[in-house]
């Protein structure tokens, strides 16, 4: 049977504007990569948006998946911008193959 | 005045607009895909920059376009401290909000400015090329003005981006970059490497044009349907400014010696606001300030008079100060 | 008639549709981007509809495009009947699919009706323009029949829409608002007006017609070659029904007295079946019925049929019945 | 250390064309938001699709994230449209940083 | 209430050109579906990559959903390739409605 | 061959190219979207290969054709070779790395054809039409003897791709299928089926291509920018490879009696190196080469060198060896 470790998958909504500021704490957390996903449209507290691409409005997932101690690293150094900006950051367990590499 | 209201109105890139309106009152799933209507935008960028340098090249560069740059430029410095206040006092914004509202109306609308620059040639008073390369100088100072406005020029509060960051943000702002790369392209190129493009840039210009237009309008409408956060008190605002800022705007063009198309057409850059730069701007330098107002009066109030009226009457305005004799030829 | 085939064949049009065919046959991974393919959809409805706006602006509105328009819409109504019936006994489909796709049979395929308007104005039998209204009026009226055939009108099942809301649905559908927007738009510009923006919605028209139907070859082929619901019974009818509707239309077109270009158009409304606004409303009103059976029927057999064979035998009825030449000038 | 909570994250797979009546039960079981991913294949018992624009065949992903006792509620109330029109419903739990917001 | 079972999720990371290699191992698997979500930036340890579309660096997340069993021989099938091609897999355990369907 | 120098840096096309490089050397958000740059890259392809269709439809196929398809073949079998010499020697790469780099070298990037052909044309030498049969012919051969070169033919190893798979990837890839159904739909439908659809690819060809070549030029800059695999000794010959291939195929055209626009067509033929379908092909033949390398040495290095020079030095050389008078009328 294969090997598996358990990880942290964590999974970023926030506005593509700042998607770089996102990836640089990822970045900064030691953490080896991410990976964009696009979304389309959604509805929170603020109302709904839409992809709207003239008014900078869009939204983009920014997953990552890190060992336990980066996330919360990362989770730390992100959880201001949540508040200020409206980001959305969820987090579980995830059994990776080839965890050597997060 | 009416006649050119007409005019307006049987115009096929306006039909589109109110198509678009229409159409997302009706809750029609009528929709332009994303990347679509970012292709257009490019390309109508792209197009008005090298028309805009083509013409430059020709015409060089006089006192006249130096003095229409002057104008810009204080106008677009100037226009949010009266924007401001007005937000302040009659709007009952707070400071931030206002600050931020005010830097979209003291910014420009490259689509209000094109559909201006279609209407006002379909009259025989098409502003000169120059008047490009005054919108892309029109489109930063207000940023300034705004945030100086808002919270003191300097202050960067915890998250926010700093002023630096920002610039270099507005100043390679994909729209920014391309009228301006396409006008020095225009300008290097001349008349005759131009004709070889010509035909993509010319024969497509309108007809985008419609079909963008549609997507405004589309746009416009469903924010004003889920919107909540804008009053009476802003719509109205949002009327009366690009009113005061486009008649000051067209006096400003005439006091400097413009002809009354180009002098119209800074009164259209003062009276438009911005939806594109200076939204993408604020987010990152005042994200405290609501998006559901600045957009939805600037996209979904100010965007339609604008184009529905406000050229209109901007137009007309110009005509009588350059006494000129109404519609042209 | 041989000579229409002929021609059909070597019509750059149809040849990318055969292109199209051919590279999902081979397994190529050749593909247009899903934005570009719906950017090429409304860009056709916005020309087609402008086009025969500003027709019918000219003409005017007369005894001739009224009848072109009942005789249509009638045919809507009609036609499913005759398509639910050869459904359930020969095709051995239960109610609801028969029900289903007789809506499709019943209502029309824009993409069918412009590359026969295409192929018409090549053999200089160009139909009038009005005979986009009748397009658009043709729509929905099947899907009207189609669900009372198959499942009696009202009786709501839990979890299906109201039929309210599938009306909305339809006439608020992108295409029917695209369309009949720009047609109304060509009306209110005529031709002066259309004279600005004709360079985009004539220059581009036959080439994005072009890359559309390559698109359009590539789908057909490749759901043909996923598909294992239609049986070769369902197979003949797919034929069958285009070309005894394409016959009835044509007749009926000539009946009412119209020109054998209009009536050749409305034989191909009638031949043709919908795979764009009915799929869609069937989803919403019949979700039990099976969309592998009627998109693989209309789209990937009925389709290509008609455009490689059904418009040629169509046209050369029309120019039969009206005691025409063959191949016009 | 960042305080996190659980919350259930739930995927629903719809058909483009009823997403609507998804994000309405959505919205009916008093959840703050969603958000639409968008899918361009996918293979089940029907066979293959693939977007395909005109026939209304494309599908989304319907995300959600709510407390235990209101995705309960929206399991119940989609259950239905799952069986008649082939969505597909996922759920987990995932930790959450800003919990109140769910 | 509404009745729930457990299964496993995987997501696979891969290039879009080898997409089919991917789908294959799942229907060699034995799994009745999967669905394509779109990604469109990443950063990993060979640095980052764009949709770039011109040159094959695109890739795409395959999801699946299966028993434990199956999810197991899917993994074990997919191994060589996540070394080889550099794709990441990662699974968990999810909460499906009609779960006889997976 | 200064003067073609000048020229080349005054054409829209290259001005653009430029533009995308400084765009994102600023570090501009500027960005074509996806869909729309694969749509240009169809809509290219369509266009050249169904005017390439047309012109050979008119002189038929004779022995300067069929020379020309031979040199053009032959050239991609062996140039590889020598590319692989000089970069596992000089270059200092492995076996796998230098075989996966020297297929590229051997293939051939149609943009960089595309923008010649713009160049010479503009220089009153346009290159013959048969040439777009003699690129599609030079993309594949370098792909077989890079893998030979690699790993030798046949030897598969578990994970990479068979032979026969990689070779169906090839042929059925969407740019060859593309240009060879463009180009037989050209010579099917002949000039009198062309001139019907002639406005859409030949209107929108330079436009299109500017904005394509504005993407190109975004796209290498930023890998170049996020690069680190490529050393100043990979550097240097990515610029080596094309000057030296660029002649050797120039003569090659000459001596085959080609005339100075098409040898110099086939010059730049040898010294484009591919960065799309050979990619995408070694991605599944030799997955163990780095991307790395070869995408940053064709794409960010000797795609700008071949378009801002290479490309005049070769024209300037086809008109020496022809004993032509420089610039043309
Ligand atoms: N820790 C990570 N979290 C999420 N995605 C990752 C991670 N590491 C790598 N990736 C993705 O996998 C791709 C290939 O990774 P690599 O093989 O490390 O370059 C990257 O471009 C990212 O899209
Ligand atoms: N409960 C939720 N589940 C999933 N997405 C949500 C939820 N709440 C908010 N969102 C997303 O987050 C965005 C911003 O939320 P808000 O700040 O509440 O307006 C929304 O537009 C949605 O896309
Ligand atoms: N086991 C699965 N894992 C992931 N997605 C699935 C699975 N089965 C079905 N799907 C998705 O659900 C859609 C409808 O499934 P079905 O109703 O079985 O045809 C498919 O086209 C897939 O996109
Ligand atoms: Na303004
Ligand atoms: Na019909
Ligand atoms: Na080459």
């Amino acid at each position: 049977m294969i090997e598996t470790v358990i990880r942290k998958r964590i999974e970023i909504l926030a506005d593509k504007a700042l998607q770089k500021r996102v990836t640089d704490a990822i970045d900064a957390a030691g953490i080896t990569g991410w990976t964009i996903v696009p979304v389309t449209e959604g509805k929170g507290r603020d109302g709904k948006w839409r992809e709207e691409r003239v008014m900078g409005t869009d939204k983009v997932f920014v997953l990552t998946i890190a060992a336990e101690d980066k996330a919360q690293t990362l989770a730390e150094a992100i959880a201001p911008m949540l508040t200020k900006f409206g980001f959305i950051l969820t987090m579980w367990d995830v059994e990776v193959i080839r965890g050597e590499r997060f | 005045m009416f006649d050119t209201a007409i005019q307006t109105f049987t115009s096929p890139v306006v039909l589109f607009f109110v198509l678009g309106l229409a159409a997302a009152f009706a809750r029609s799933d009528l929709a332009i895909p994303e990347a679509i209507a970012k292709a257009m935008s490019l390309y109508l960028m792209a197009a008005i920059g090298i028309k805009g340098g083509v013409a430059v090249s020709k015409s060089g560069i006089d006192a006249t376009v130096l003095s229409a740059l002057g104008a810009g430029i204080a106008a677009g410095f100037l226009l949010p401290f009266f924007a401001y206040a007005v937000l302040k006092t009659f709007g009952r914004l707070d400071r931030i909000n206002s600050g931020a509202v005010a830097a979209h109306y003291g910014s420009i609308s490259v689509v209000t400015f094109v559909t201006a620059v279609e209407i006002l040639t379909g009259q025989a008073r098409e502003p000169g090329g120059y008047m490009v390369a005054v919108m892309a100088a029109m489109e930063a100072p207000a940023i300034l003005s705004g945030l100086l406005l808002a919270r003191g020029l300097g202050s960067k509060e915890g998250g926010a981006q700093s002023t630096g960051e920002m610039f270099h943000e507005v100043f390679t702002n994909s729209s920014i970059v391309l009228l301006l790369g396409a006008f020095a392209i225009g300008m290097v190129a001349g008349e005759s490497g131009f004709a070889e493009v010509s035909p993509f840039f010319e024969v497509g210009f309108k007809g985008v044009l419609c079909l963008f237009l549609l997507d405004m309008g589309l746009i416009a409408a469903r924010r004003m349907m889920d919107n909540r956060a804008v009053t009476w008190r802003l719509t109205a605002i949002a009327i009366f400014l690009p009113v005061v800022n486009g008649l000051v705007g067209t006096a400003l063009g005439v006091g400097v010696g413009l002809d009354a198309g180009s002098s119209a057409a800074l009164g259209v850059l003062c009276a438009s606001a911005s939806y594109i730069a200076v939204p993408a701007a604020m987010r990152l330098a005042l994200p405290e300030a609501d998006p559901g107002i600045y957009l939805t009066m600037s996209l979904s109030i100010t965007f339609p008079f604008n184009v529905l009226v406000n050229i209109g009457i901007i137009s007309a305005f110009a005509v009588y100060l350059t006494g000129g004799t109404g519609v042209g030829p």
